[in-house]
Formats: structure tokens, C-alpha cells, sequence
């Protein structure tokens, strides 16, 4: 295969599978549905692991990148609603227009993550837990005062143009850049800094550039999954993105194995799954009553039971299920193509 | 008007008061530990809770006596002493000498576990909804200036004493006795501080107790001061106390009191004389800016790594 | 390098350029369409004589005294709907899921009671951003969907499916605007809001303009955030206004602490509000100081109609509790659900749309329900004002 | 012998709340030059070393790379001038493969957009602080992680590049037969190799050996001193070795300075020195032990910088 191609190959076959999978399944507006919430939490907890595993930073407030994606790309989307490209037919445009918002919503969470990690990732790493929360709040403060974002009621209206092509190509996008980085020397020196700071600014790496260019693309694939999020559920309001969505991000990327990709694509697809997969079971076998009281005491206990599971993950497997292993490192030896070691 | 500014000066140091008190656990358990006590703010909750039930048990007449005042102050400060050794015994301690980030994410899910623990509403659990704080302490007016221009209550006098008076102990207790200078000595190297026969252990223990019960204390004013208790308030407040603590240099406790009562005059004047709406950006903003200065706050440094 | 930048940049401002006014009406947006077909051949939400209906609510979250309260009332409807030989001879059924206070979750609830559980009809949301997300599902879908307490226009604009049985923020900010200037006579008024709740700024909104319209003068406005419990400084910057009343159109848990500290900061100005007051826990974290204050009302628990009066009783004798006002919506809404499918011609969705929008002068707790042609009811609004552990009644106002 | 002048201190010291922990230390490196840096526990080696990479900032005197002064430039920047060093405790990149920590250390020579002379350059007439200068290096980095991405056949060339430089390195340092194998699996001896396999990696001109001979037998020390003479040859380095055991002190530096509670008390050829009656009255312990072919005791693995 010529080198140049190589880069493209993997694209090419992910956007084959999917399209088959939009003819397939395109149709069943729940399934649909239920897959484009899951896709952006994968979006989401891959591109946080970019700095909380692979980095060693530690940011709680990718709910408040995401606010910011979802914000700049549902508002454009809104103002360029009535437009459309010449030339092109309807639907064409309208993807076009949508895509355009997303990588919109990408940068503008992406800037907003090289001012908010620039001053705290000079620091310890410690201090970005707190700013990335503060700027959650912060978020949250001017969405509500600016009518331009439609204020505590929210964004309504934005076409819902997204679609299961478009989410789950988001996820390969997401995770051909989580593996490639990691692939590089670039990506080693990620891995560098997470083992050992000092030694890596010894070694010549520039640490703090290190970080910050990883907490920025980690910040571009989180205004994405938030732009996604715009252009499929109806309403976008400044309650979606607290901090409570926050910590099921960083629960799904801790639970998943700080640094293992794959582990963080599991960990979203059956954190998301659990609660709604839970509810199903209840009210088939407890029927009405009870099973819709327990379904609620689910949703109810769900969020000490997320606090419990990080404690009780730190104290017995601090590298979460899959540590930094991707899932083919678990599988038998003499499977093919099986490789070890960070990779 | 002279009147509303000493109004807006009350309200901001009652409200500094609080977070610099809650702050000063931060501060006490960064200098031992290093760690960002994530759960310090929920700790205070639980005692608010804890008072609230004694309170309670007490009933309206003995509650705001004298000695039934003590008794919620010290329930509370007790059980969470007792609260915050569990905490350190069985998620911090075994972290000790692992990468910092697995005990910040421990403390994340102690929070979030105490948070949202207490919103469930089985068992003894409080729920969701927010409840009336009794009135330990009567109301009643201890200083009216004009035409009740400026009125200073009592409660607002005692708690500020008791916080003074808390304060006072703090700084004795770690500058005057054995235990502090422990204390110090620990948070300076603990392997060093080890060497040299200090039981580390029950240092960063006790220091952890003292820090909850430091909370307990503060959360108690605190539903003194709002009347009203819920289950994530201990949020918002950690979250203000741990920026008060950092503007004033985390790990220095004359920082943390300096800290608490400016970000509680910051925000009470920029509500006063600009507008409510920004309230809650004031603390974040001022953070960052804290940081992008004055890394290392106002009244700490940057510590170098060692190497 | 430089050639990828140019090249960038380029096909931007094309696409700007290329940028024209849409001519054609929207594609159908994917994954909407019409609706689902039913499964295997029945009707949607008919089971043999069964009836299913759906209803999204707030049962855990941070509105999850609402949703449980609207669930009460829903619940006491059907229970009386059923006792009383159901609806054409089936029984209904109703199937609940939690929203979880979020959007994403309640547009996700109705899409499922939608296409997985075949419901014929959708009840529900008091939060008005939750109602919007359930209702573009369910409009496109055309499932009817009854919200019982989201007082937001923008509400029922989404399509001809989606009706409620509450009115709408601006008359009831109006009523509170009437009511101020015309029985209480003030004329210098503050309005206090809570900046995360969209409910509240949709009623001080319409507070401010309509009181303003009416003469009087709105001194002041200042915000809070859901969730902090000290509102000195506002009440301070409030108090040097001397306003005669403030009107505060938030949320009871929030409405005690603020009469409190009023008190304790010398503000003599009465204190108004919204149904967001309605609650039992008022009392408790008020006390004293919220006592002699006014708020807006969808119905009066001292009003000595019988039907009103046997609603309580039955409410009381199920849950325990005096119902609020959204346990008293959600019975309502369920009430002319079932209305409208006595009165359909045949239990489909298309007809039992058309009953419900054709609901007259239909006796609720809430007030005599008709719904306009914007699919919103009219009725009146009562005023309380606020005692000792109770409410006592004092105007009623007309739209 | 002596060649330019690579590294050079002036009166430099640093004091640490009071506590003067290094003072007045003049030092001068040139290429080809193997200087040893010795004194007891605590005496300010490791403060040295630290000092002279960018850890610490000075807060008197001057240090300068290659004739410029460095004083407060970050320690990657340094690096990048050509100053490399290895730690006493070892700190590898303890969950990368030997041929990863490696790597990681050879990255920094290759920009796809401006190249590192003209940054470099830039650097250097704003002593350090050119926002331009961080800019174009910043551009650098994205287009970088922009070609990882794409997996473009440029990137893929300097990849293949790096893994054989990387894989060179090990070769010299006897260690490709641990290419994957993970650094914190490997043995201590080799650990110590790779360490210096990885400082090479960054193309120093002057490379800083801290304690290199720490926890290895006799027959390991020997074949390090080889080595270490070996490297200053084949690379022209310019080298200064802290070290404990005076034997192999002894054995190959041409000069040698003594510390003592942050002070210069001797220098010289390393048979003046060890006859010197102040370093004989400040060192009268281990390493006069060890000189006399003595068992060393071993050393408590306490950090050497007073505490912060």
C-alpha cells in the first residue's frame, strides 16, 4: 500500500460501515436516538482521557467545554437556518452547514481551553481540577444572563440535522486521533510527562506546551460532542452541562482505565446503557407499580453509586478496569495481531 | 449611602466569616497532605445535618438555651471529627504514597457520595427538599443604627465571636503546643518528619479531624446565618472556601482567614454596586486571575519540585 | 503548507459567498418523518382493553417535588378514571419514566413512550425546557401530548399536538402586575428573579412590562442562582430603592429563606410571587417572616366548591398531603385526557387531537378549562396570600 | 584537549528561605572535558546539577550555555541548547518501553514548519522571552500532531527516523536486546544505561552523569568507566560526573571539584585533591573509606535538596 494512502485507509472503511449502518438502523428514531446520547458520551470520555489519562492532568470540567460547542454550533445553526449553499441540493447543504457548525463549536471550545488551561496547567496539576469547575460555572453564568443563548429556558429550534452517520463518524474521528497520538513520539511524550514531569522537561519536552495542546484538543473534540448534542436534542439548555455531567465523564474515563482508550469507549457505551437497560428490566418484571418505583430508586442512588465506584476503583484498581491496556492486549496470545505493551 | 455600605459591610464579612473558616480546612489538610479535600465542603454538610438533629431531639425549648447551643456545636464538630478520621482512615491513608491524582479522584467521589447520598430519601437520609435550621440562637436585634438603617443582630455578634474565638484556638494550636509543631514539621517532608519519630500517622489524622470539625463549626453559623439546610450545599460552599484558601495562598492558615473574609467583601459589593447576575462567575473569575498573577497567592509561594 | 491554508481559506469564503435565502420548504429533518407505523397492526396504546398512556416526569433531579407531585395527581385521576369503569370500557394505563430534570432525558422519555411503548397520548413535564424537548418529539409523531404545568409559550407553538391545561407566564405575570397596582396600590415596585430558572424570567419579564404599562414604576431588578441561601446583598441593594413590594416570581424553597432575611435586613416591602410558591414546605422555611405575603395561584385550597373540596379529601386520604397546585394540574391534565377520549370518535391519535382541542368549559380543580386556538387554556388565576401554616384566598382574576 | 567553551557558571548560588544551599560555584565546561563533582551527603551536588539545568533559578551569579546566559530559561530550553543530564534516583519513564524513553528524548530536533535554529535564534536575542519565538514553536507542535494524524509519508519518514536513531543509541548503550522491553522492568544496572542512552537522545553537548555508578558492582563500574570515556569521544561531549565512589572518580576525570555545605573547598587534579587536608577533614567518612578500598556503607536514599 503506498505511505500516503495508509492515513486514509481506516477513514475510508469507517465511512463504508456506516453508511450501511444509517441504511440499516437510520430508521428507528429511539435507536437512533439512544446511540447519538451514547456516541457523544464516547466522544466525550475519549477526548477526556486524552488529558486525564494519557496526560496525568486532571480536568472536571469537560461538561463546561461541551456548553460551549453545543452554544456556538446550535446558535450558528440557528442564525444560518434559512440559508443554503447554491449549487447544492437541500440535504447537501444542510450537512454541509451542519458540519460547519460543528467544527465551529470545536474551535470555540478549543480557544476557550487554551485560556482556561494556559495559567493552570503551568501549575500543578491539581489547580486544573478547580479552574476547569470554575469554568463550568462560569459557562453556566453567561449563558444564563445573555439572551443571545436564550437563558435559562435554553436554545430551541436548532435543525436537528445530526444523524448516526454523523455522531458515530465523530466517535472514529475521536478515537483514530486518541490512537495515532498515541502512536507517535508526540503521543510518548504525553505518556512522558504522566510518568514523570521533571525527567520530561529534563529530556527537553516543553511540558507545559505538551499539556496545553492536549488539554485544546481534548477541549476541540468536547465542543464537537456538545455541537453534535445541539442538532439532536431539541432544546440545549445550561442544565445539561453541569457538574454532574462533568463527573459522569471523568467516572466513565476513570472507570474505562485512566490512558486506555477502548477501555473509555466500554466504560461510556455501558455506563450510558446501565440506567436505561435497568429501567427496561424493571418494568418488565415488576410491571407498573413497583417496577416504576424501583426504576426511580435506580436513577435516585445512581449518582452516590457513582461517588462509591470512584472511591472503591481508587483504592482496589487506581488504573481503573483496563489500566492503560487497550482490549486487545486482554485477548488470549495466540489470536492474531495481538500485541502487548503500550502501543 | 453611608448606611447600605455598612449594611453590604456586614453581610460580606458574615459571609466571609463562614468561608474562612471552612477554608481553613483546606488549608490545614493541603499543608499535611498536599491533597485538595474535595469532600471538605460535604463534610460541613453532614454536620449541618448532624445539628440539625440534635436540635431537633432537643426541641424548641432547650435548643436555644446555653447549654443546648453547645451541645449542637459540639455534636457536630464531633461527629465530624470522627467523620473526617473514617474518611482519612480507609480512602486517604491507603493513597498516601501513590500519584497525587488518585486521591483527588477519591475525594471527587467521597463528595459526590455525601452529596448525593443525603439527597435520597430512605432511611435516615434527609432527601432532596431543604429544610428550616431551628433557631438555636433567638433572633434579636443587638444593634440598631437610625431608622433601622443598620440593624446588627445577635446571632451575627456570637457567630462572629465563635469564629474569632475558633480561629484564635487554630492559631494557638499550631503555633503554641507540641501537636502543631508536629504538624508543622509534617507538612514540611513527612519522610523527614518520620525519621525523626513524629507518628505521622496520627498526625495527619488528628489534622484531619480538627479540619472537619473546623467545618462542622462553620456549617453550624452557616445554618445559623441562612436558616435554611440541603444536601449539596456543601458544594458551592467548599467550592468558594477552596478558592478563598487559594487566593490566600493555599497551605497558610492567616492566608486563609485574609482569603475568605476578600472574597466575601469582593462578592458582596459587586452585587451591591454592579449586578447580582455575575455573582457566581466573581469567585472563578477572581481565581484564574489569582492564578495567572500571583500563583502562588497572596500570601503564599510557589514551591518548588523536588528533585 | 501554506498551499492547505490558502486552500482553507478559500473554500470558506466560497461557501460563504455561495451562500443563498432558502427558497424550498426544509427537507424533512431524518430520522423524523411521519409517524411510526404501529407494530403489528393495532392501534397505538390499545392493548386488548387496556389503554396505554405515557407521562414524563421529574422524579429525581433538581425538580423532583414537582414530578412527584404531578404523578400524585395524574395517579388519583386514573385511579377515579378506572373505578368508574375507564374509558369506553378499557381500562388506562399509564407509563411513567423520570427525565431526571434534563432535556436530553425527557426528549429520549418521549421518544421511547413513542416508538418502543406505542403510546396513545403523552402527559406531562412541568419544567418548560423539558415539555419543548418531549413536545418536538412528540409533534413530529403527531402523538398528543398534554402538559400539565409548563406555563412557557413557546410551549404549545411547537405544533398543533401539544396542548396544556395551566395558563401561560404572561397572564399570570399579568395577574400579579393587576393585582399589585389595582388591589395593593403600589406604584414603586422591585422585582427579584432567579437567573437559572427560566420559568422565573419569563414571569418578571412580563411582570415588568405589563406593571410599567399599567403606570407604575419598576424600581429595580436584581437576580440570584438557584441554590445559594444568601440573598442579603441583593435585598440590601433592593432595600435602598424603598420599593412597596417586591416581586420575587421564584421557587418556595427558595422564597423562605429570602422573607427571612427581608425581615432580619428591615425590608418592610411586601413580598409577591408565582405558583412556584405553592408548597407546604413554605411555611416551614419562612416561618413567620413570609406570612401576610402574596403569590399567584392556579386554584385555592379554601375554595369551598365541592369539587374542589372532594379533590383534597381523596388527595389526602391517598398521599397524606395537602396537594399543591401541580398535583392539582396533573389531575386535570389527566381529567381531560380522559375527556377527550370519551368524546373522540374512535381511539386514534389524530381524533382524540382534534377532541382535545375541542375541550370546553370542562369543570377542573383548577378553574373552568377551555383550551384557545393556541391550544392553551384560559381560566382565571387566583391570588392568596400567605398565613399561618395556610393560605387564605383572596381575589380571583380573570383573563 | 579543551575545546570551546560549553557551559560555564559565575558565582552562582541559590538560597532557599534563608538557607543558603549553594554559593558562589564557578564551574567551566568545554568540549571534550570530563570533570567530577564530589562531596558528602548534602553538600549541594544535586543543587548544582539542578541549578545548571533550569530546575532552580539562580539567585545570584550567572550561568551560561555555549557563551549565553541562561539564567531563568525553562529546562526543556536548556536542553535545547545542549545541556542533558541523568537523575540520582532514576526516573525513567518508568510504563514506556526502553526504545520509547528513548525516543521521547530524540523528538525534540525535528520542525516541520520553522525551523529550530531560526527559533532558537529568536530565543536569543529576547533572552528567552519572544512571544513570536513560542508562537512558531507552538505551530510547529499542532502541525506536528496534525501529520500524526494524517500519518503523512513525511511523518512516517521521520518516525522511521527516529526509531533508528533511538535504536542506535541503545545499540551504544548495550541495551537493544530490552527495545520493548518496559523501563521499570528492567534491571537497576540497565536502568542507569537507558537513562543515559535517553539524555543522549536530545544531542547534548555537555551531559551531566548524576551518581551514574550508584547500586553497581565492580564489574558494572568498570565497564561504565570505559563507557563513559567511550561517549565523551564518540559524541565530543563535554562531561561532569557526580560520584560517590572515588574509584571510579579517581580513575576518569581529568578535574575535580569538592563541595561542602554549598561551598567550593578544593579543585584540581584528582591526586591534589585527594591529598587536600580540607576535603580529607570534610570527607572523613565513606568516600575515605572507599578510597582506601574499604566497603561503603550504604547511602540513605535522602534527596540531597534542602527542603522547599
Amino acid at each position: 500500500m503506498p505511505a500516503a494512502l495508509r492515513g486514509l485507509v481506516p477513514v475510508l472503511i469507517a465511512i463504508a460501515v456506516l453508511a450501511v449502518l444509517q441504511v440499516l438502523v437510520g430508521s428507528s428514531p429511539f435507536f437512533v436516538y439512544l446511540a447519538s446520547i451514547v456516541g457523544v458520551n464516547v466522544v466525550l470520555a475519549v477526548s477526556l482521557n486524552i488529558v486525564n489519562g494519557m496526560t496525568g492532568q486532571f480536568s472536571i470540567g469537560h461538561a463546561g467545554f461541551m456548553a460551549v460547542g453545543a452554544y456556538t454550533a446550535g446558535k450558528l445553526s440557528l442564525l444560518i437556518k434559512d440559508l443554503a449553499i447554491s449549487g447544492l441540493p437541500g440535504v447537501v447543504s444542510d450537512q454541509v452547514q451542519f458540519v460547519g457548525t460543528l467544527l465551529a463549536g470545536g474551535i470555540a471550545a478549543a480557544v476557550c481551553g487554551f485560556v482556561v488551561g494556559l495559567p493552570s496547567l503551568r501549575l500543578r496539576g491539581d489547580y486544573l481540577a478547580i479552574v476547569t469547575l470554575g469554568f463550568g460555572e462560569i459557562i453556566r453564568v453567561i449563558v444564563q444572563n445573555l439572551d443571545l443563548f436564550g437563558r435559562a429556558l435554553g436554545l430551541s429550534g436548532v435543525p436537528q440535522t445530526s444523524s448516526l452517520f454523523a455522531v458515530w463518524f465523530c466517535v472514529f474521528l475521536v478515537t483514530l486521533v486518541a490512537r495515532r497520538i498515541v502512536g507517535s513520539t508526540h503521543g510518548r511524550s504525553l505518556w512522558a510527562i504522566r510518568e514523570d514531569e521533571v525527567a520530561a522537561e529534563a529530556m527537553g519536552v516543553n511540558t507545559t506546551g505538551y499539556k496545553v495542546r492536549a488539554f485544546v484538543i481534548s477541549s476541540f473534540f468536547a465542543g464537537v460532542a456538545g455541537g453534535l448534542f445541539a442538532h439532536f436534542v431539541p432544546i440545549i439548555n445550561p442544565g445539561s452541562f453541569t457538574f454532574v455531567k462533568s463527573i459522569e465523564v471523568v467516572v466513565m474515563v476513570v472507570a474505562g482505565g485512566l490512558g486506555s482508550t477502548t477501555g473509555a469507549i466500554v466504560a461510556a457505551v455501558f455506563l450510558t446503557l446501565l440506567p436505561e437497560a435497568l429501567r427496561t428490566l424493571f418494568l418488565q418484571v415488576g410491571g407498573l407499580d413497583t417496577g416504576a418505583s424501583l426504576a426511580q430508586k435506580v436513577d435516585q442512588i445512581r449518582m452516590p453509586v457513582y461517588g462509591i465506584l470512584l472511591v472503591i476503583l481508587m483504592l482496589v484498581r487506581p488504573q481503573g478496569l483496563f489500566g492503560t491496556r487497550e482490549i486487545w492486549d486482554l485477548l488470549p496470545r495466540w489470536l492474531p495481531g495481538t500485541r502487548r505493551g503500550l502501543r | 449611602m453611608i448606611s447600605d455600605f455598612a449594611q453590604h459591610l456586614i453581610n460580606g464579612v458574615a459571609a466571609g466569616t463562614i468561608y474562612a473558616l471552612v477554608a481553613l480546612g483546606y488549608t490545614m489538610v493541603y499543608g499535611v497532605l498536599k491533597l485538595i479535600n474535595f469532600a471538605h465542603g460535604d463534610v460541613m454538610m453532614v454536620g449541618t445535618f448532624l445539628g440539625y438533629g440534635v436540635a431537633q431531639r432537643l426541641g424548641p425549648e432547650r435548643q436555644s438555651t446555653l447549654w443546648g447551643v453547645l451541645l449542637v456545636f459540639l455534636a457536630a464538630m464531633l461527629g465530624c471529627a470522627v467523620l473526617g478520621f473514617l474518611i482519612e482512615r480507609f480512602a486517604y491513608r491507603p493513597l498516601r504514597d501513590k500519584p497525587r491524582l488518585t486521591a483527588l479522584i477519591t475525594a471527587i467521589g467521597i463528595s459526590f457520595t455525601l452529596s448525593y447520598g443525603f439527597q435520597l430519601d430512605f432511611g435516615p437520609l434527609p432527601g432532596a427538599a431543604p429544610r428550616a435550621f431551628p433557631e438555636i440562637i433567638i433572633p434579636a436585634e443587638w444593634l440598631v443604627i437610625g431608622d433601622r438603617a443598620v440593624v446588627i443582630w445577635n446571632w451575627q455578634v456570637i457567630s462572629l465571636a465563635i469564629a474569632i474565638a475558633l480561629m484564635l484556638m487554630l492559631q494557638g494550636l499550631v503555633y503554641r503546643t507540641r501537636f502543631g509543631r508536629a504538624m508543622r514539621a509534617v507538612s514540611f517532608d513527612h519522610r523527614t518528619a518520620a525519621l525523626m519519630g513524629i507518628p505521622v500517622d496520627r498526625i495527619i489524622a488528628l489534622t484531619f479531624m480538627l479540619g472537619s470539625a473546623l467545618a462542622a463549626g462553620a456549617g453550624i453559623l452557616y445554618a445559623i446565618k441562612d436558616t435554611a439546610i440541603q444536601p449539596l450545599m456543601g458544594l458551592y460552599v467548599g467550592l468558594k472556601a477552596f478558592v478563598a484558601a487559594v487566593i490566600g495562598g493555599i497551605g497558610n492558615v492567616p492566608g486563609a482567614v485574609v482569603g475568605g473574609l476578600l472574597l466575601g467583601l469582593v462578592e458582596e459589593f459587586v452585587v451591591g454596586y454592579s449586578s447580582s447576575s455575575w455573582r457566581d462567575a466573581v469567585a472563578f473569575g477572581f481565581l484564574i486571575l489569582v492564578l495567572l498573577v500571583r500563583p502562588g497567592g497572596l500570601f503564599g509561594r510557589v514551591a518548588a519540585e523536588k528533585v | 503548507m501554506r498551499f492547505a491554508l490558502a486552500a482553507v481559506l478559500t473554500s470558506c469564503a466560497l461557501a460563504l459567498v455561495g451562500c443563498e435565502k432558502k427558497t424550498s420548504a426544509p427537507p424533512p429533518a431524518p430520522g423524523g418523518g411521519p409517524a411510526a407505523a404501529p407494530s403489528s397492526g393495532g392501534t397505538p396504546g390499545i392493548a386488548g382493553d387496556t389503554i396505554l398512556i405515557g407521562e414524563v416526569g421529574s422524579l429525581t433531579g433538581s425538580e423532583a417535588t414537582f414530578g412527584i407531585s404531578t404523578r400524585n395527581g395524574i395517579e388519583l385521576a386514573l385511579r377515579e378514571i378506572n373505578a368508574a369503569g375507564g374509558v369506553k370500557g378499557k381500562k388506562v394505563d399509564v407509563r411513567v419514566y423520570d427525565d431526571q430534570s434534563k432535556p436530553e432525558e425527557a426528549a429520549n422519555a418521549a421518544t421511547r413512550l413513542i416508538n418502543q411503548d406505542q403510546v396513545l397520548l403523552i402527559l406531562g413535564e412541568v419544567a418548560s425546557t423539558n415539555s419543548i424537548a418531549m413536545a418536538n418529539k412528540a409533534q413530529p409523531a403527531k402523538v398528543p401530548m398534554i402538559s400539565n404545568a409548563s406555563t412557557n409559550p413557546k410551549v404549545t407553538e411547537i405544533g398543533d399536538y401539544i396542548f396544556r391545561v395551566c395558563f401561560i407566564d404572561p397572564f399570570q405575570g399579568y395577574v400579579m402586575a393587576k393585582f399589585a397596582h389595582e388591589n395593593l396600590k403600589f406604584n414603586r415596585v422591585a422585582v427579584l428573579k432567579d437567573l437559572a430558572s427560566d420559568y422565573s424570567q419569563g414571569l418578571a419579564d412580563v411582570f415588568k412590562r405589563k406593571f410599567t404599562e399599567m403606570g407604575g414604576k419598576v424600581v429595580g431588578e436584581e437576580t440570584y442562582a438557584k441554590g445559594s441561601t444568601d440573598f442579603r446583598s441583593q435585598l440590601t441593594a433592593i432595600k435602598r430603592l424603598q420599593p412597596e413590594g417586591i416581586y420575587i416570581p421564584g421557587y418556595y424553597t427558595d422564597i423562605g429563606v429570602i422573607a427571612r432575611q427581608a425581615r432580619e435586613l428591615g425590608v418592610n416591602a411586601k413580598l409577591m410571587g408565582g405558583d412556584g410558591w405553592d408548597s407546604a414546605k413554605l411555611f416551614e422555611l419562612g416561618g413567620s417572616a413570609v406570612e401576610g405575603n402574596y403569590f399567584s395561584n392556579h386554584y385555592s385550597p379554601d375554595d369551598p366548591n365541592p369539587r374542589i373540596q372532594k379533590f383534597i379529601a381523596d388527595y389526602k386520604a391517598a398521599f397524606g398531603s395537602v396537594p399543591d397546585a401541580l398535583a392539582a394540574l396533573g389531575y386535570d391534565a389527566a381529567k381531560v385526557a380522559a375527556d377527550a377520549m370519551n368524546r373522540a370518535p374512535s381511539l386514534d391519535r389524530g381524533a382524540i387531537r382534534n377532541a382535545i382541542a375541542a375541550t370546553r368549559n370542562f369543570p377542573g380543580v383548577t378553574g373552568t378549562i377551555t383550551l384557545d386556538e393556541k391550544r392553551n387554556a384560559t381560566k382565571p388565576a387566583v391570588v392568596l396570600e400567605v398565613g399561618k401554616g395556610k393560605t387564605r384566598y383572596v381575589a380571583t382574576i380573570a383573563p | 584537549m579543551s575545546g570551546e567553551v560549553l557551559l560555564q557558571t559565575v558565582r552562582a548560588g541559590i538560597e532557599f528561605g534563608g538557607l543558603r544551599a549553594l554559593h558562589g560555584f564557578d564551574l567551566e565546561i568545554r568540549r571534550g572535558d570530563l570533570k567530577g563533582l564530589i562531596g558528602p551527603n548534602g553538600a549541594g551536588k544535586t543543587t548544582a546539577f539542578n541549578l545548571l539545568t533550569g530546575v532552580y533559578v539562580p539567585t545570584h551569579g550567572e550561568i551560561r550555555v555555549c557563551g549565553e546566559r541562561v539564567n531563568g530559561r525553562q529546562p526543556h530550553q536548556i536542553n535545547h541548547l545542549g545541556v542533558a543530564r541523568t537523575f540520582q534516583n532514576i526516573r525513567l519513564f518508568r510504563a514506556l518501553t526502553a526504545l520509547d524513553n528513548v525516543r521521547v528524548a530524540c523528538l525534540s530536533d525535528e520542525r516541520p514548519v520553522f525551523t529550530r535554529a531560526r527559533i532558537d535564534e529568536l530565543r536569543r536575542r529576547s533572552s528567552g522571552k519572544s512571544p513570536v519565538a513560542e508562537a512558531m514553536d507552538a505551530l510547529n507542535n499542532y502541525v506536528d500532531w496534525w501529520r500524526a494524524l494524517l500519518l503523512t509519508p513525511g511523518f512516517q519518514k521521520e518516525e522511521a527516523e527516529l526509531t533508528r536513531r533511538a535504536e542506535e543509541l541503545l545499540e551504544v548503550m548495550g541495551l537493544s536486546h530490552r527495545r520493548d522491553e518496559r523501563a521499570r522492568n528492567l534491571p537497576y544496572g540497565e536502568q542507569r544505561r537507558l537513562e543515559i542512552a535517553r539524555a543522549l537522545g536530545t544531542r547534548p553537548k555537555v551531559l551531566l552523569l548524576d551518581e551514574p555508578a550508584a547500586g553497581m558492582n565492580t564489574r558494572e563500574k568498570g565497564d561504565l568507566m570505559v563507557l563513559i570515556r567511550q561517549l565523551r569521544d564518540q559524541f565530543s561531549l563535554g562531561l561532569l560526573v557526580i560520584e560517590h565512589d572515588m574509584k571510579l572518580v579517581m580513575g576518569i576525570c581529568e578535574e575535580i571539584t569538592v563541595l561542602d555545605h554549598g561551598v567550593t573547598i578544593a579543585r584540581g587534579a584528582p591526586e591534589r585533591v585527594r591529598q587536600d587536608p580540607k576535603v580529607i577533614e570534610a570527607y572523613l567518612g565513606d568516600s575515605y573509606l572507599a578510597s582506601h578500598g574499604l566497603p561503603v556503607p550504604p547511602h540513605a536514599p535522602t534527596s540531597e535538596t534542602p527542603v522547599t
